[in-house]
């Protein structure tokens, strides 16, 4: 991309403005420019920029809302629960703890199908206490019926929270989304984002109350207690609004990269074509893995690479589609599952994606960067290269353990 | 709590045929459909000439299930009022508070099963 | 200031309408589904009420059925306050951006468990940060909901399960936790106790206390008897409601802008003369009935200690009127 | 149009201000149009200890996040942190951009270096300009004597958006004059 191009996009009037900002930054000015009506928000490390420049655009009316600066993050999941049964369009951001601290409503929130959007600045979690960021806390929202996404940059954030909020109040869905980036790497990272027109913005995700909220004119009651011979049905709608997310998801994708002249898929490939291994990534460390490749291929190995956009739903057809053909796939999680059949959390969901397919490529699961050791991207070539002299069946036994010491001073 | 009850009279519909965000009740004071009456041992009978129609039962049903009617009654002796209570015998309970607080005692509690 | 308030000098000012239907499965005798009907009677229609979990929720819900008559949303144990500040908010926050055009009174109606113990935080972060949302506090003294646990509302030397009358541990320990104070200390607009046994009293305070959501929060403790959980047969249950305020246990005050005012029936029980024996509300009830003259006498005096702490205050704070 | 990457780190002390040095070069970069990535050696903030921070200005997308460990430019906001970081010698490609008040003190580390070096007396000029030895700024100006990707008025511009009116008004200003009173020594 050069320079005549970005003109020429900012030309066509989509874009107010190109800044230089973190991703945390970016999560702030999606939700202002999404127009939210409340945020409720806890400061914790690393999310704690995002939720201040909050502050910052409603003090100088920038963004007409009410801020609520709770007493702990339970409470902020919990006011804006709250806040969203009444018909608001809400905004918090956490990360680790905080997330944890949030899991019972996490669950609620789902589960009373509110359209809640939240950042997540992903992050180690204690003990030992670690402020410093992995992927811990994300891979813990699983099964929480949320619609999980994971950017990998900061304009990825911004353009994803937009997303978001279409998703989220589409009535097939009517599910909480999640956008989760890297703690630090990304949520502390400046770097530039093209801002997009106000008028753009609300076209694409108008702020939409075709869903019942709190009324006094036409009174629900919401949270109900549901005996067995009623839970499983209204459990099975949560399921079958996931299911259907997965449709809205791809349509919100279309939608979004023709009106901001993007590219963006649920799953996205580097060098897949010819490939015979894919490492798999999601989240800050794509351009590393990418790099990795392009040094991959000057060796002469066949290597290709795929990020997931989306955790929940699962893409599985889109990812099957791209690693079919593959030899071996290996995914570098930077969370873990101790003791699991397969210890690294997104390599279990595409070993198990393929195995629903039919398919038995080797799946090798790769945990680094836990607490934030740094992924290089001289790391993820040499798990290229171990792979490609190795018998892919080996390296599936167990999980791979890769910048961990063993002992101290190894050079 | 199961509530035996109220499955009893309400078909179990499947997820495709409730509210579409299923969780919530869209239908308010619904419970009423629920006969709780069937719970009491004990009935409270209103002897609407001693009544005083000082709202005392009313008032402290938790249920409720003391009806305030606009409905004129003339005692034996002659008094007339514009209201008249009466148990909703579908829900009451049978607790007693009723009884126990009408200060003129009007009301008495008759064991259920027994002849009218 | 406050806007003028209509109050209720007779039942017959209390409106007939119900907004909270019968069919409900509270036991017979619910002291919590009284201190409900009656706060809805006074509160009208326009309002959200917020309920966490415990006996009130779980009898007035069951899917497919709502008790409720008004919108009502229940989230989890621990942050009602929280969810009440969120739709406070919400409320604001759309009548500013012209989506909504109403005035809803946010209304939280709580248990003990809800408000003493788990609920707390999100209580005290709600007052802190001055959301205008009514708080009702509906105290039966233990979680009932579960079966009789203890909580901090629980009094001294009641049984529980959790903390039985043993041969060596006389049921609960500690004295019950003074919530009000608690709350007071958050200097919030308004907080007044209430007995769902005198019903006027309670109506009143619920609309002085709506009318001054426009300043901040306000609460409202209700002493709301549980026959199974006390231990007395269902008739009683106003009878021993009464016989709390009649005692000095649990005394009717409010806290009206940082003026604590001790209302009647109450401010005559200053006087120790004038009370009924505690003797008579404590054995009336099972959850004390290991308790000994003796331990009766230590829970008088803790009785007169409390409420010589409330008349300094009502002194110390203004001259006591009845509230008008 | 050739593409062109430049990868610089920041070499400063918690409080000296490299992390705002690099995000406002950053900044100036990506409102001319061409692509950034600034980011600190993450950790809690400590005042005092030696931090660093890194930039990649490039005409390219910038998509990788690992510590550069080669760069063609390092700035280093004192004379200790040559001591501090002495691979600063070893590793930089291009320039070392140095501030100490004699340029003394530090040649005797540098003469190895078979880079060029700008020298500047960061701590006088701030001292002079901003009533305080913040040194970034300054920093930023001896940077632009050999990175001509950008221009003294793209920086001293995103200089006076990020400080905001009077703050960055007294920025921009030594920006340039550092410019002007920086020295190529080689």
């Amino acid at each position: 991309m050069s320079l005549t191009v970005i003109k020429s996009r900012i030309g066509r009037e989509i874009i107010r403005d190109r800044v230089a900002i973190t991703s945390n930054y970016a999560a702030a000015y999606a939700a202002k420019d999404a127009e939210v009506d409340v945020v409720a928000a806890y400061p914790i490390t690393p999310q704690t920029p995002a939720v201040e420049k909050m502050a910052e655009f409603i003090a100088n009316g920038e963004l007409s809302a009410e801020y609520i600066p709770v007493e702990s993050e339970h409470s902020a999941l919990s006011a804006l629960i709250g806040a969203s049964a009444a018909g608001a369009r809400v905004f918090t951001a956490t990360s680790s703890q905080g997330l944890l601290y949030m899991f019972e409503l996490l669950y609620i929130a789902s589960g009373l199908r509110l359209p809640i959007v939240m950042g997540l600045a992903t992050r180690a979690v204690s003990a030992p206490i670690s402020i410093h960021g992995d992927y811990q806390d994300f891979a813990a929202t699983r099964d929480s019926g949320w619609v999980i996404m994971i950017a990998s940059s900061a304009q990825e954030v911004y353009d994803s929270i937009i997303m978001a909020y279409r998703i989220a109040e589409d009535n097939r869905v009517l599910l909480p989304v999640m956008v989760s980036y890297d703690g630090f790497l990304m949520s502390h990272t400046t770097e530039p984002v093209e801002l997009y027109d106000a008028d753009t913005i609300r076209g694409f995700a108008p702020k939409r109350l075709n869903r019942p909220i709190l009324d006094s004119s036409k009174p629900i009651t919401m949270g109900a207690m549901a005996v067995p011979e009623w839970y499983y049905e209204i459990k099975y709608q949560l399921i079958e609004a996931m299911h259907n997310s997965m449709g809205v998801i791809r349509e919100v994708h279309d939608a979004f990269n023709r009106t901001f002249s993007r590219n963006y898929r649920l799953v996205e490939g580097y060098m897949l074509d010819d490939a015979d291994y894919a490492v798999i990534a999601y989240g800050g460390i794509w351009g590393n893995v990418k790099r990795a490749v392009n040094e991959a291929r000057k060796r002469g190995i066949k290597a290709g690479a795929l990020r997931l956009r989306l955790f929940r739903p699962f893409p599985t057809d889109e990812l099957i589609e791209m690693i079919s053909d593959m030899k071996t796939v290996a995914v570098i999680d930077r969370a873990v599952s101790p003791g699991a059949a397969i210890e690294g959390p997104v390599a279990m969901e595409v070993a198990t994606a393929l195995h629903s397919r039919g398919l038995s490529t080797p799946v090798v699961s790769v945990v680094h960067g836990l607490g934030q050791r740094t992924v290089y991207s001289r790391d993820v070539a040499k798990l290229i290269k171990i792979i490609n002299d190795s018998q892919p069946w080996d390296l599936t036994k167990s999980t791979m353990y890769m910048g961990v010491r063993e002992y101290g001073n190894e050079g | 709590m199961n509530n035996n009850e109220s499955l009893k009279n309400t078909r179990l519909l499947g997820w495709r045929e409730l509210h579409p965000i299923g969780s919530y009740v869209v239908e308010p004071m619904s419970t009423i459909k629920n006969t709780t009456g069937s719970w009491r041992t004990e009935r409270p009978v209103i002897d609407q000439d001693a009544c005083i129609r000082c709202r005392t039962c009313w008032m402290y049903c938790p249920e409720p299930a003391i009806l305030e009617l606009k409905k004129p009654y003339a005692t034996k002796a002659g008094k007339r009022y514009d209201l008249t209570y009466e148990i909703d015998y579908d829900h009451c309970k049978g607790c007693g508070i009723c009884a126990h607080e009408c200060p003129v005692k009007a009301i008495k509690m008759v064991p259920e099963g027994g002849e009218e | 200031m406050a806007m003028k308030v209509k109050l209720a000098k007779s039942f017959f000012d209390i409106t007939r309408e119900e907004y909270l239907a019968p069919g409900h499965t509270a036991c017979p005798a619910c002291g919590a589904l009284l201190t409900a009907r009656l706060v809805l009677k006074a509160a009208g229609p326009d309002v959200i009420v917020v309920n966490p979990t415990g006996c009130l929720e779980v009898t007035t819900t069951i899917y497919p059925y709502t008790a409720w008559g008004v919108p009502y949303i229940h989230v989890a144990f621990e942050n009602a306050g929280a969810v009440a500040s969120g739709i406070e908010a919400a409320i604001k926050s759309l009548n500013k951006n012209g989506s909504l055009k109403r005035n809803t009174k946010v209304l939280v109606i709580a248990g003990d468990g809800g408000t003493y113990d788990i609920g707390l935080q999100a209580l005290s972060g709600m007052l802190e940060r001055g959301h205008g949302v009514l708080y009702v506090l509906y105290d039966n003294e233990a979680y009932m909901n579960t079966g009789i646990q203890r909580s901090g509302g629980t009094p001294k030397f009641a049984r529980t399960t959790t903390m039985p009358a043993g041969t060596v541990i006389r049921g609960k320990i500690e004295k019950k936790k003074d919530i009000m104070s608690i709350v007071m200390a958050h200097h919030i607009p308004y907080a007044a106790t209430a007995n769902v046994a005198f019903p006027i009293d309670l109506v009143n305070k619920v609309r002085k206390a709506l009318s001054y959501l426009n300043e901040g929060p306000a609460f409202i403790h209700v002493l709301a008897p549980c026959p199974p959980g006390w231990g007395f047969s269902d008739e009683k249950m106003i009878e021993i409601a009464r016989l709390a305020t009649e005692t000095g246990y649990f005394p009717l005050y409010e806290w009206d802008r940082d003026r604590l005012i001790i209302n009647p029936p109450s401010d005559m029980y200053m006087d120790k003369r004038l009370r009924k024996s505690l003797r008579e509300f404590v054995k009336a009830q099972s959850r004390w009935s290991h308790v000994t003259d003796e331990e009766i006498k230590g829970l008088e005096k803790d009785i007169d200690d409390f409420l010589n702490y409330l008349w300094r205050l009502s002194m110390g704070s203004g001259v006591p009127t009845p509230y008008a | 149009m050739e593409s062109e990457t430049y990868e610089i780190i920041f070499f400063g002390r918690g409080g000296q201000g490299a992390v705002t040095a690099a995000q406002i070069t950053a900044l100036a970069a990506v409102s001319k149009g061409l692509y950034a990535l600034a980011y600190p050696e993450f950790g809690p903030e400590r005042r005092g200890a030696p931090v660093r921070s890194y930039l990649v200005v490039s005409t390219e997308p910038v998509e990788a996040r690992e510590p550069i460990e080669e760069p063609n430019m390092s700035i280093v906001f004192g004379p200790d942190l040559l001591r501090v970081n002495p691979e600063i010698i070893r590793r930089t490609r291009d320039y070392i951009i140095i501030n100490a008040r004699r340029y003394e003190t530090v040649e005797p580390y540098l003469r190895i270096f078979k880079g060029g070096i700008i020298y500047i007396n960061a701590y006088d000029l701030s001292t002079k300009y901003l009533d305080k030895a913040i040194v970034n700024t300054a920093m930023l100006g001896a940077l632009l004597r050999v990175f001509d990707i950008l221009t003294v008025e793209d920086v001293a511009y995103a200089a006076s958006k990020f400080f905001g009116s009077k703050l960055g008004k007294l920025n921009a200003e030594l920006i340039r004059i550092a410019y002007n009173e920086s020295r190529v020594i080689k």
